[in-house]
């Protein structure tokens, strides 16, 4: 595939959407735990049990499960503060990143971190970042490392196409093109960067175009759909992994939820978000294939579903139990050592 | 003498510069169409469409940058940082083109601007977004800084922020926005940018603070009135220039003196002013000066970590039990 | 010329390359008085009277004379350090330009600048500035500024190939292209920034087409051909007048001097300067025509020379002679009145 | 002893810890080919290779990004910037995303980095090439922050920094890199980060300082004692964490104190210094504590301003000459 100027083909024209019937099962829990945690979550804010601002990812669930399973977890991955989803899809503990909401001891950090700056490293997943476009440098540092330490994994740095139009994410390209890194940048197009269309924000809208100028091949793939995600992110990886440096994924994908839990996105009209969710809803595609195929009955689907409520409503009524940390804790992980507390 | 939240008197400081002169206009993130991410702007975009309040994309860096160009040529540009945690990315801007040409350019190139936009901890928001800046733009030559607490404060010098010549860092507090006060009085004070302002005349010892740490300063005053101790309560507004006359005369008369800054200690405006009051009025410490700020960590998400760290009005009334 | 893809033509395969026997020799002249100026700077820096760094724009004079003889002076121009020519090509005063350097009160800046910060904002010369690449977003904010006035002025905004990766520069062109602002980028390919060509900085060395992942037309000029230069200019100018948003040229040019009056440029090989010098310098170049075409002879053109370096010379003395600022200088111009000086 | 100068030092604690361990790298603008801007990286690409040793473009807020993530995957870059002022633009790396992310994390994501280069004013580079920065880094959690004056210092704790599971940031000055040292001990000093060193003992007063500073210190003091005023003067080499029990215990002995930071004054580590001086030493001070720093521009070019506005030795006799 390295040749004179390579770029895999279009994967929504080349849809392999191959895939057994307990991985479609599979995809369709990831998804859908990812979509019953969040809904629980919005409702644990409205109760106070959450603080801070909270961006949800309802309705993007299939980006980050369809990239999950064309990987490992030697692969790294890191995004935004929207991160609750890669959190589940990486492997973390549900109890831990609720936890981590709830601001107790046991969650991921401690409760020092909240919504927006969750990591489990252990699994390859580097956060959780609260600045926007802070993590695709990062990101791509995490793709010199493998290259410097000679593994053969590919980073997946995720983004909103808000954050595609920050300056350092071409500094980024630029240097993952010029070092030939392994790095391949998801863009999760969801249309708008808190109230702001992608129209009003970017000069070129189409952003896996956005490295074009530098040589970096980009492909665009709809983002609801979780095999087509899937097969991009495989397609993106063996191409990246074969040493022809970064590629760029546009993931089409939409978020039901206002930008956080305070938005009540009066910018776009509410029939745009009923025509997605009724047309193009991930899990809504996938239970119907998975219906149709006969790979499971209905009852079997509220089985799952009904596990997993079950899983989120348990995980929550741990983080509700879960002691507050420790006031000992307020200054450790300032440093590595307790050395600096000049107070 | 009308009701109004700081939210509103920043709105209208705005609204009325911009109706006064047309060179003024408004841009930064969800300024426009979102009427602000915290609805200061709210309703600019429908007065003055979208020639004057413009909508940028999130490239910080980027449009500061835009704002000082626009400066340059005599343009008076207000610029809102969403918070200032954001304009770490703009930083280069803020000092290097903004503060530093009229110097370099020995007084042909000038800089106009008003960077505005909250500052400081916000409600469980976390390390990267509760940073406190006060103390990096005070330092810096060139920078005049402001950060009012009542809404007066917020109205009349926003507005004589937008009319000075020279860049102006204007620090809200996302906090205060839907506190409502009093409005004293409607016009402008460009005379107040370096002029500290005393809340609550007292004799036992001086309180001196900015912008929310006002509301803990004075709610501490009136329970430590209660138990016989009488604070002078100053709200200093600008923190560059400081008003050090105002502060060291407060001093000479109550020999005391408790800083209280929300930002890290270190190296902080609480810092500052006790470098200097040692300095001017040496023989008139009675003890060491104090301050309470937040705790040199990042700001913890967890309420019960996040309420240690920060100051507050038991802190300074514990702090002024402890004075020697 | 605004219809679908608009795109000049390259200028290059479409030379008018026509002036008049003034031009040519008004060009000649303001290009050797940037070459004759530098050179005796270069000079001056070793005797003592200049300090700091030093930018010369030796090699690159047919850029700034180039550009400036296709524009007017409401048209404003903004650089990097690297700023005598375009102080000189502005009209900025020799005098003023060789006394700031020198850390006098009759230089531009009143001596508080030095090389690398002078304006002349009166004939549109907005600097002189420091940080790579920092011009770039305040020209873009100077050409925001022209169309809120709704002037028919272009920006003319000056960046180095090194400037060129950088994210803010993205940003600008982002935003200019967005917001269809009037300014035309012009980037120096002087093909290395500092010690790094371009190959190693650049994953697009074609800097021309750093702006088409966002729609930019870009266009490349021979950038040590002064007439080639200014149609380019000029052919951009009425490009970006017409309401159509941003323009890109790259102009290819060398600088025969090392990075700064430090740098004795060993990352380059000797002959590639000279080759450079033998067959592409502006200046002789320019010098063939006008012999070849009989407009001057051989002795005008020396005429020409000596007046020049006449004035350079008489510049040196003015700002060897003249005084420092006074001290009370230290505190003015920090701010309009001199409020403060907690000192 | 061998007489070495602080930028072979410096070349020397990278090479070596390069040597030692893999995981250490060097990147930034023109360290390998060119041998760095200031051949402080003299000689590293050709014994490391471009592996280890990488050119990067002119783009800080990347490549500092860059440098961070390699960090958190375990590696331990050294990223050079050209000088601090360039940092500006890596601003929101340095401190949102090294500084805070162990604790945002409670421990779990770590970033072991080194940002070095020079800091503070070269000689006539003017306003946007000689910010002194050190004040902004001491005041942030997470953040050590060295600042060595001697060739020993450099060297050994440049590899302490390195060697540092924390973020460090390493102030170095470009007007010291020529200046030639005795090398003391070739052993790294982990725990020299946050201890001072007192280099010249003495009895009337004491004089703080770091980086360039301690030079002009020196030299001060030596022509002090000639007219019969003991100086004890002390190199902080760490602003973060500061030794405050060093500085108390010389404060106690001589009760007077003078702090010299190249920085601007307001908000600096000499404000902070006495702040804490005071808290924890009131009693024994005969007098103010003075500071000699830049005055409040930016640095201007011509030579006598220059001069005019930075510290020197001169101003340090006459602040001492005028202590009460
Ligand atoms: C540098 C910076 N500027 C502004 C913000 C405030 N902010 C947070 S999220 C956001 C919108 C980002 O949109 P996008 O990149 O599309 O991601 P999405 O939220 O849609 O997932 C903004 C403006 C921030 N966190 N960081
Ligand atoms: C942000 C920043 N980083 C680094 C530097 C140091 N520096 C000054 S000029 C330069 C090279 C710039 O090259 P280029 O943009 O090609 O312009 P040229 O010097 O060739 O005109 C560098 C690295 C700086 N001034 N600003
Ligand atoms: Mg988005
Ligand atoms: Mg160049």
């Amino acid at each position: 595939m390295a040749t004179e100027n390579p770029r895999p083909k279009l994967t929504q024209s080349s849809p392999s959407l191959m895939a057994s019937n307990d991985e479609l099962i599979k995809y369709y829990s990831e998804m859908l735990l990812i979509r019953r945690f969040e809904e629980r979550v919005g409702q644990l804010y409205g109760m106070g049990l959450i603080g801070g601002f909270l961006h949800l990812y309802v309705g993007q669930e299939a980006v980050v499960v369809g990239v999950e399973n064309a990987i490992s977890r030697q692969d790294p991955m890191i995004t935004s503060y929207r991160c609750h989803g890669h959190m589940l899809a990486r492997g973390e503990e549900i109890g831990r990143v609720l936890s981590e909401l709830a601001g107790k001891a046991s969650g991921s950090s401690k409760g020092k971190g909240g919504s927006m700056h969750m990591f489990s490293p252990e699994n390859g997943f580097y956060g959780g970042h609260g600045i926007v476009g802070a993590q695709v440098p990062i990101g791509t540092g995490i793709a010199l490392s493998l290259k410097y330490r000679r593994l053969s994994n590919v980073c997946f740095t995720f983004l909103g196409d808000g954050a595609a139009n920050q300056g350092q994410v071409y500094e980024s390209y630029n240097m993952a093109a010029l070092w030939k890194l392994p790095i391949v940048y998801i863009i999760e197009n969801n249309q708008y960067g808190m109230g702001t269309s992608t129209a009003r924000a970017a000069a070129q809208t189409e952003f896996f175009r956005h490295g074009e100028g530098l040589g970096i091949p980009g492909i665009q793939c709809d983002g609801m759909n979780v095999l087509a995600v899937r097969d991009s992110a495989l397609e993106a990886a063996s191409f990246v992994r074969a040493g022809n440096g970064p590629m760029i994924i546009e993931m089409n994908t939409y978020r039901y939820r206002g930008h956080s839990i305070s938005d009540p996105a009066k910018y776009r009209p509410k029939e745009e978000v009923k025509e997605v969710r009724e047309t193009r809803d991930p899990i809504s595609q996938l239970e119907q294939v998975i219906s149709e195929r006969g790979i499971l009955k209905a009852e079997n689907l509220k089985e799952i579903d009904q596990k997993i409520r079950l899983d989120v409503r348990n995980a929550a009524e741990i983080a509700r139990e879960a002691e507050q940390p420790a006031s000992s804790e307020l200054y450790t992980d300032v440093y590595a050592t307790q050395a600096i507390t000049d107070d | 003498m009308i009701d109004i939240s700081v939210r509103q008197a920043l709105n209208e400081a705005m609204a009325e510069e911009m109706r006064r002169d047309d060179d003024v206009f408004l841009m930064g993130e969800e300024v426009g169409e979102y009427d602000g991410a915290y609805k200061v702007t709210q309703g600019l975009l429908s007065e003055f469409g979208p020639r004057r309040v413009i909508d940028t994309p999130i490239t910080e860096a980027g449009f500061a940058g835009v704002g000082v160009g626009a400066a340059f040529m005599g343009l008076k540009p207000i610029v809102e940082f969403m918070t200032f945690n954001f304009a770490l990315q703009a930083m280069d801007h803020l000092i290097n083109s903004a503060a530093k040409t009229r110097y370099m350019s020995g007084g042909r190139v000038t800089c106009p601007i008003v960077f505005r936009g909250p500052n400081g901890s916000a409600a469980r928001v976390a390390a990267q977004h509760s940073q406190d800046f006060s103390s990096w733009f005070a330092q810096v030559p060139g920078l005049k800084v402001l950060a009012p607490y009542s809404a007066s404060d917020a109205k009349g010098l926003l507005k004589a922020a937008i009319r000075d010549p020279d860049p102006v860092i204007f620090l809200e507090n996302e906090l205060l926005y839907g506190k409502r006060f009093k409005l004293e009085e409607e016009i402008i004070e460009p005379e107040a940018i370096g002029v500290a302002k005393i809340l609550r005349p007292g004799s036992d010892v001086t309180i001196i603070s900015f912008s929310r740490g006002v509301e803990w300063c004075l709610e501490a005053a009136i329970t430590l009135d209660q138990s016989g101790t009488s604070c002078e309560v100053i709200d200093l507004r600008s923190l560059r220039p400081l008003d050090m006359k105002t502060i060291v005369k407060s001093v000479k008369k109550t020999n005391r003196l408790l800083i209280v800054d929300e930002g890290w200690p270190s190296m902080s405006i609480a810092a500052e002013i006790a470098f200097r009051v040692q300095d001017e009025a040496f023989d008139y410490l009675d003890a060491p000066v104090m301050r309470v700020t937040s705790k040199e960590v990042p700001l913890p998400y967890a309420a019960n970590l996040e309420e240690m760290a920060l100051p507050n009005e038991n802190k300074i009334i514990n702090a002024i039990g402890s004075m020697k």
